[in-house]
């Protein structure tokens, strides 16, 4: 707790008080945190192996040995191309492995969210109170606003999706903001008395 | 001499800090006494659907699922307070699900630094219940960098081993949508909640029971049953009070002129 | 109870998923197969960040802040194609550079191969530079702002900076004309408006996802001439600027596509409507 | 085409297809792609680190910057967490981290969360009215209203009723059109992704790298 609340003081400290010797501490303490954070890189990897190896001893066929040694394949490629070849993350072949597996997976995870987000209004956005007309009203006419035939067609959505967006949006989203960062700040400054009761409980 | 030696634009923000922490120390004496309650608050129906959940999640013997976001283990950003909100929340569900005896199935975020922080809440919750034995380090689940793996993991698990509760809270960004929707489809309550603003519209669509904004920090004092954390939620509303009181202050000022006002916010 | 089950305003609120997700796939496949040409209306925006450009003079050096991000390509790539073949029309000196790990891997994929600079009669290294990948932020913006060559000593092939005519005369805000900001992180846009903008009045243009558009808007048109945001804005560009690209396919297909959501977004709320006259059920799933 | 960007195609369309199909429900193909991306990400992960590592702490110790012995063996005092008896000494490493992450959090939300909102609001309003169009004044004075009320409907230590109560109401109905507005503003993004990969698949993967188009 200490320790927490010092370096916590000397961070804020350095935010209000331009003075030389203090940014230098506050330049070397983020550079040790991304040091510390990133040295315990290997954790993951434990954890990983750890639900891995458990999955497979609930059911030990053939297939399943087969989705369990398949991470592993892939994690390989990736280290050894990394690893074997000049230029390391940036090489050709880690290149290779980083667009076509991961780069491209996470485009479609994006896409995915096109399904789960048309449901999840199909389901909800019923016209059943003035709030969740509120809802579909800021909802759907900015949909229509961002798609090109109904710019053409009803050429009015347009400015009246702006303003759904920049008008009421912002109203709500400010005070939505402000609210919860101010309970961001008070969970800080508990932190930083040694008062947090998370902190506590984990030791 | 203070003004001296401040940085630029720090006054104001100075202000509020003290005006915050003076408001601490206060509001923590007072929860010494005895005087702060949680039954003096504002109701907040999602903290009851959560044991609902969990009883839910036993009757149809399938897991609960806990889930803090894929990016949600940031102990060193400006999101830390969530990841500590998020910690809370995981000692309580870990207690009740040790209590009920339902299992429970963590997925982890990829920030690595943040594994020994999680391991310990899940480990003390079912040790307050008594029941250290219960808990199996392989319902910590990890997925690597990113969303997407976790994304995908997530939902495989789901649908592979079940859900009967799924709670959600923490850090989330704009791949939260998949899990939760997937798990409102796999037949889960969903129960959740997360502070950055741009997201919750995938909670207050996808789940059961929502916490909109704020309102996940004032549930995380609630669950905790600890006076200090409960104080925090006074402390809160005497900050919004605050903030409105300057907001006041500023359209008054600036009857003077708009360069006065920016002035004004400019200290 | 099992009858009402059966009645159409049930079955209308309670379609399975599945079906909306097959309707929409195929509404996206088929303007994806046969591209149907849909009209597109050009907003105020596009409108603005193309006469930047086409307004300059002849000669005039062009900064390209290239944030651009893989894994969102497709929302990208529209802007940032159009906006090269505009560019590479006219008589401009370019100068490409990298805040974001992805842009530079992707001016490596798409610059020379979607777009080839010298099918233009352009040279590199003297009428467009690229340089390589800098963990700029805000602060690298402020120092890119100040001397070139204080953050890049060299360009993307290492080739030192002052060994290209280009970059001759060419070091600072001063020697700029137009800044072209790519970005994918919304509040991003902060960042040139603070770095360039306020203390050079540097001419602005902003390319960025749709989901960011909301946050220029502001900005535009007093501090930046125009934006771009999202695939829509770069379809604008492509048919304001007459340089045809992938946009108009996505904006097809955006037409299409949508038209299954939209016809259960209907179908849930006559349901609802329904019940709520027929047996007057409020409650909502 | 050469034959690693052949392979490339092909192993991108079948990611692309994995990750499709659990729209449909769990499967082999999905699963098989998702414990790939699994093994992908965590090495991504140990890839990126380790570079940090490598970039950050011991390039410059080998340059005589002893210093940074420090924070590299505090980080690898986490690992202790793995061993239940010495778990404890993971809590020093732990407390540095959460210290400067709360000192940046609070240096970071005072102005940009909470004060330059109040600005902006306070100046969207003045400023409108020097622009002089009843449309600018009428909005900023709904954003001024939205602000405030959405702020009442986060009080939690009075009941809402009363003035509060109807100002509460009125902050919900912003806040449900601010949700609106964003769920909104991704799904046509999301479309987009949509639009992008199918494109891939059909335009490349098919016409060009199989159909040799």
């Amino acid at each position: 707790m200490i320790i927490i609340a010092i370096t916590g003081i000397l961070m804020v400290a350095a935010y209000f008080i331009p003075w030389a010797p203090l940014q230098g501490v506050k330049g070397v303490m983020t550079s040790w945190i991304v040091v510390i954070s990133a040295a315990t890189v290997a954790m993951g990897f434990v954890y990983m192996t750890t639900s891995q190896y458990k999955l497979y001893q609930k059911n030990r066929s053939t297939l399943q040995l087969v989705y369990t040694v398949t991470p592993y394949v892939f994690f390989a490629g990736f280290l050894i191309s990394a690893l074997a070849y000049p230029g390391g993350s940036n090489s050709p072949e880690y290149r290779w492995w980083f667009t076509n597996i991961y780069s491209n997976v996470g485009a479609t995870i994006y896409a995915i969210m096109y399904f789960t987000l048309a449901s999840s209004a199909y389901r909800t956005f019923r016209v059943s109170s003035m709030e969740a007309i509120a809802l579909i009203a800021g909802g759907m006419i900015y949909t229509l606003r961002q798609i090109p035939l109904f710019q053409v067609y009803i050429p009015w959505i347009v400015p009246l999706g702006e303003w759904f967006l920049l008008v009421p949006n912002t109203g709500g989203g400010r005070g939505a903001v402000i609210a919860a960062a101010l309970a961001a700040l008070v969970v800080g400054i508990r932190t930083l008395w040694g008062k947090e009761v998370t902190l506590e409980v984990s030791g | 001499m203070l003004l001296g030696i401040l940085a630029d634009g720090t006054l104001q923000p100075l202000i509020l800090l003290a005006v915050l922490t003076a408001a601490t120390y206060v509001y923590n004496k007072k929860a010494y006494a005895g005087e702060i309650k949680a039954d003096q608050l504002r109701e907040i129906p999602a903290i009851a659907a959560i044991t609902e959940g969990v009883g839910k999640s036993v009757e149809e013997n399938k897991p609960v699922h806990y889930a803090m976001g894929a990016s949600g283990g940031q102990l060193y950003s400006q999101l830390v307070s969530m990841t500590l909100v998020a910690l809370a929340f995981l000692n309580y569900i870990a207690k009740l699900c040790a209590k009920y005896e339902a299992q429970l199935i963590v997925h982890m975020p990829y920030q690595a630094e943040s594994i020994p922080l999680i391991e310990a809440m899940v480990r003390e919750g079912y040790k307050a219940e008594g029941k250290q034995e219960a808990f199996q380090p392989s319902c910590l689940r990890y997925y690597g960098q990113g969303a997407l793996s976790w994304t995908q993991a997530v939902t495989a698990s789901y649908d592979q081993e079940g859900v009967g509760l799924n709670l959600s809270i923490g850090i989330f960004y704009s791949d939260c949508p998949i899990s939760l929707e997937m798990a409102k489809i796999k037949g889960a309550l969903n129960v959740g909640g997360t502070g950055r603003w741009i997201m919750v519209y995938a909670f207050a669509m996808m789940c059961d029971y929502v916490f909109l904004g704020q309102e996940i920090y004032v549930a995380g004092a609630i669950i905790s049953e600890n006076p200090l954390m409960l104080a925090g939620v006074w402390i809160e509303d005497l900050g919004k009070f605050y903030s409105l009181l300057l907001l006041g202050v500023g359209l008054i000022v600036g009857l003077l002129g708009v360069s006065a006002a920016a002035a004004l916010f400019a200290l | 109870m099992t009858k009402k089950n059966q009645t159409i305003w049930y079955k209308m609120g309670n379609i399975d998923y599945r079906w909306l997700y097959v309707l929409s796939l195929i509404g996206f496949i088929l303007p994806v197969l046969q591209p149907l040409g849909l009209p597109v209306q050009v907003s105020s925006g596009t409108i603005g960040y193309y006469d930047a450009i086409d307004k300059l003079p002849a000669g005039s050096v062009v900064a390209v802040s290239f944030g651009a991000s893989a894994q969102l390509l497709d929302e990208q790539e529209a802007q940032f194609l159009a906006t090269w073949k505009i560019l590479f029309q006219r008589d401009l000196k370019v100068l490409f550079y990298c805040p974001s790990q992805d842009g530079s891997l992707l001016l490596q994929n798409e610059l020379g191969k979607q777009v080839i600079p010298e099918s233009y009669g352009k040279k590199y290294g003297v009428d467009y530079v690229v340089l390589g990948y800098a963990p700029l932020g805000e602060a690298g913006e402020a120092s890119m702002s100040i001397n070139i060559r204080g953050v890049y000593k060299a360009d993307w092939n290492n080739k030192p900076l002052d060994e290209l005519p280009m970059m001759k005369d060419i070091n600072a805000a001063k020697d700029i004309d137009l800044l072209i900001y790519f970005y994918t992180s919304c509040t991003d846009i902060e960042f040139p408006i603070r770095q360039w903008v306020t203390p050079y009045k540097m001419p602005t243009i902003v390319a960025t996802l749709g989901c960011c558009g909301p946050m220029a808007v502001p900005y535009f048109p007093t501090q930046i001439q125009g934006f771009l945001s999202g695939s829509g804005m770069g379809t604008e560009l492509e048919v304001h600027g007459k340089v045809p690209g992938p946009g108009a396919l996505m904006s097809d297909a955006k037409n299409i596509g949508i038209l299954p959501f939209l016809a259960f977004f209907v179908l849930g709320n006559l349901s609802y409507l329904g019940k709520r006259f027929k047996w007057g059920e409020v409650k909502t799933p | 085409m050469i034959w690693t960007d052949t392979l490339g195609a092909l192993v991108a369309a079948f990611f692309i297809i994995s990750v499709f199909t659990m729209l449909w429900k769990d499967n082999p193909v999905f699963r098989l792609g998702q414990q790939a991306v699994i093994g992908a990400a965590t090495a991504h992960y140990i890839v990126l680190n380790f570079t940090s590592v490598y970039k950050n702490a011991i390039i410059p110790m080998m340059g005589g910057n002893l210093l940074l012995i420090i924070p590299l063996f505090l980080g690898l005092l986490m690992y202790t967490r793995l061993k239940n008896e010495i778990a404890w000494v993971a809590r020093y490493p732990t407390a540095v981290l959460v210290g400067v992450g709360t000192g940046v959090m609070i240096a970071g939300t005072l102005r940009g969360q909470i004060i330059d909102q109040m600005k902006n609001t306070v100046l969207d309003l003045y400023n409108s009215f020097s622009a002089g169009s009843a449309m600018n004044v009428l909005n900023a004075t709904l954003i001024l209203i939205g602000t405030i009320t959405a702020i009442t409907f986060f009080t939690f230590t009075r009941k809402h009723t009363g003035l509060l109560g109807w100002s509460a109401k009125a902050g919900r109905i912003f806040l449900m059109i601010s949700l609106g507005a964003n769920w909104s503003g991704e799904l046509v993004w999301y479309a987009t992704q949509t639009i992008g990969r199918l494109s891939y698949i059909i335009n490349y993967v098919i016409k060009i790298v199989i159909l040799g188009g």
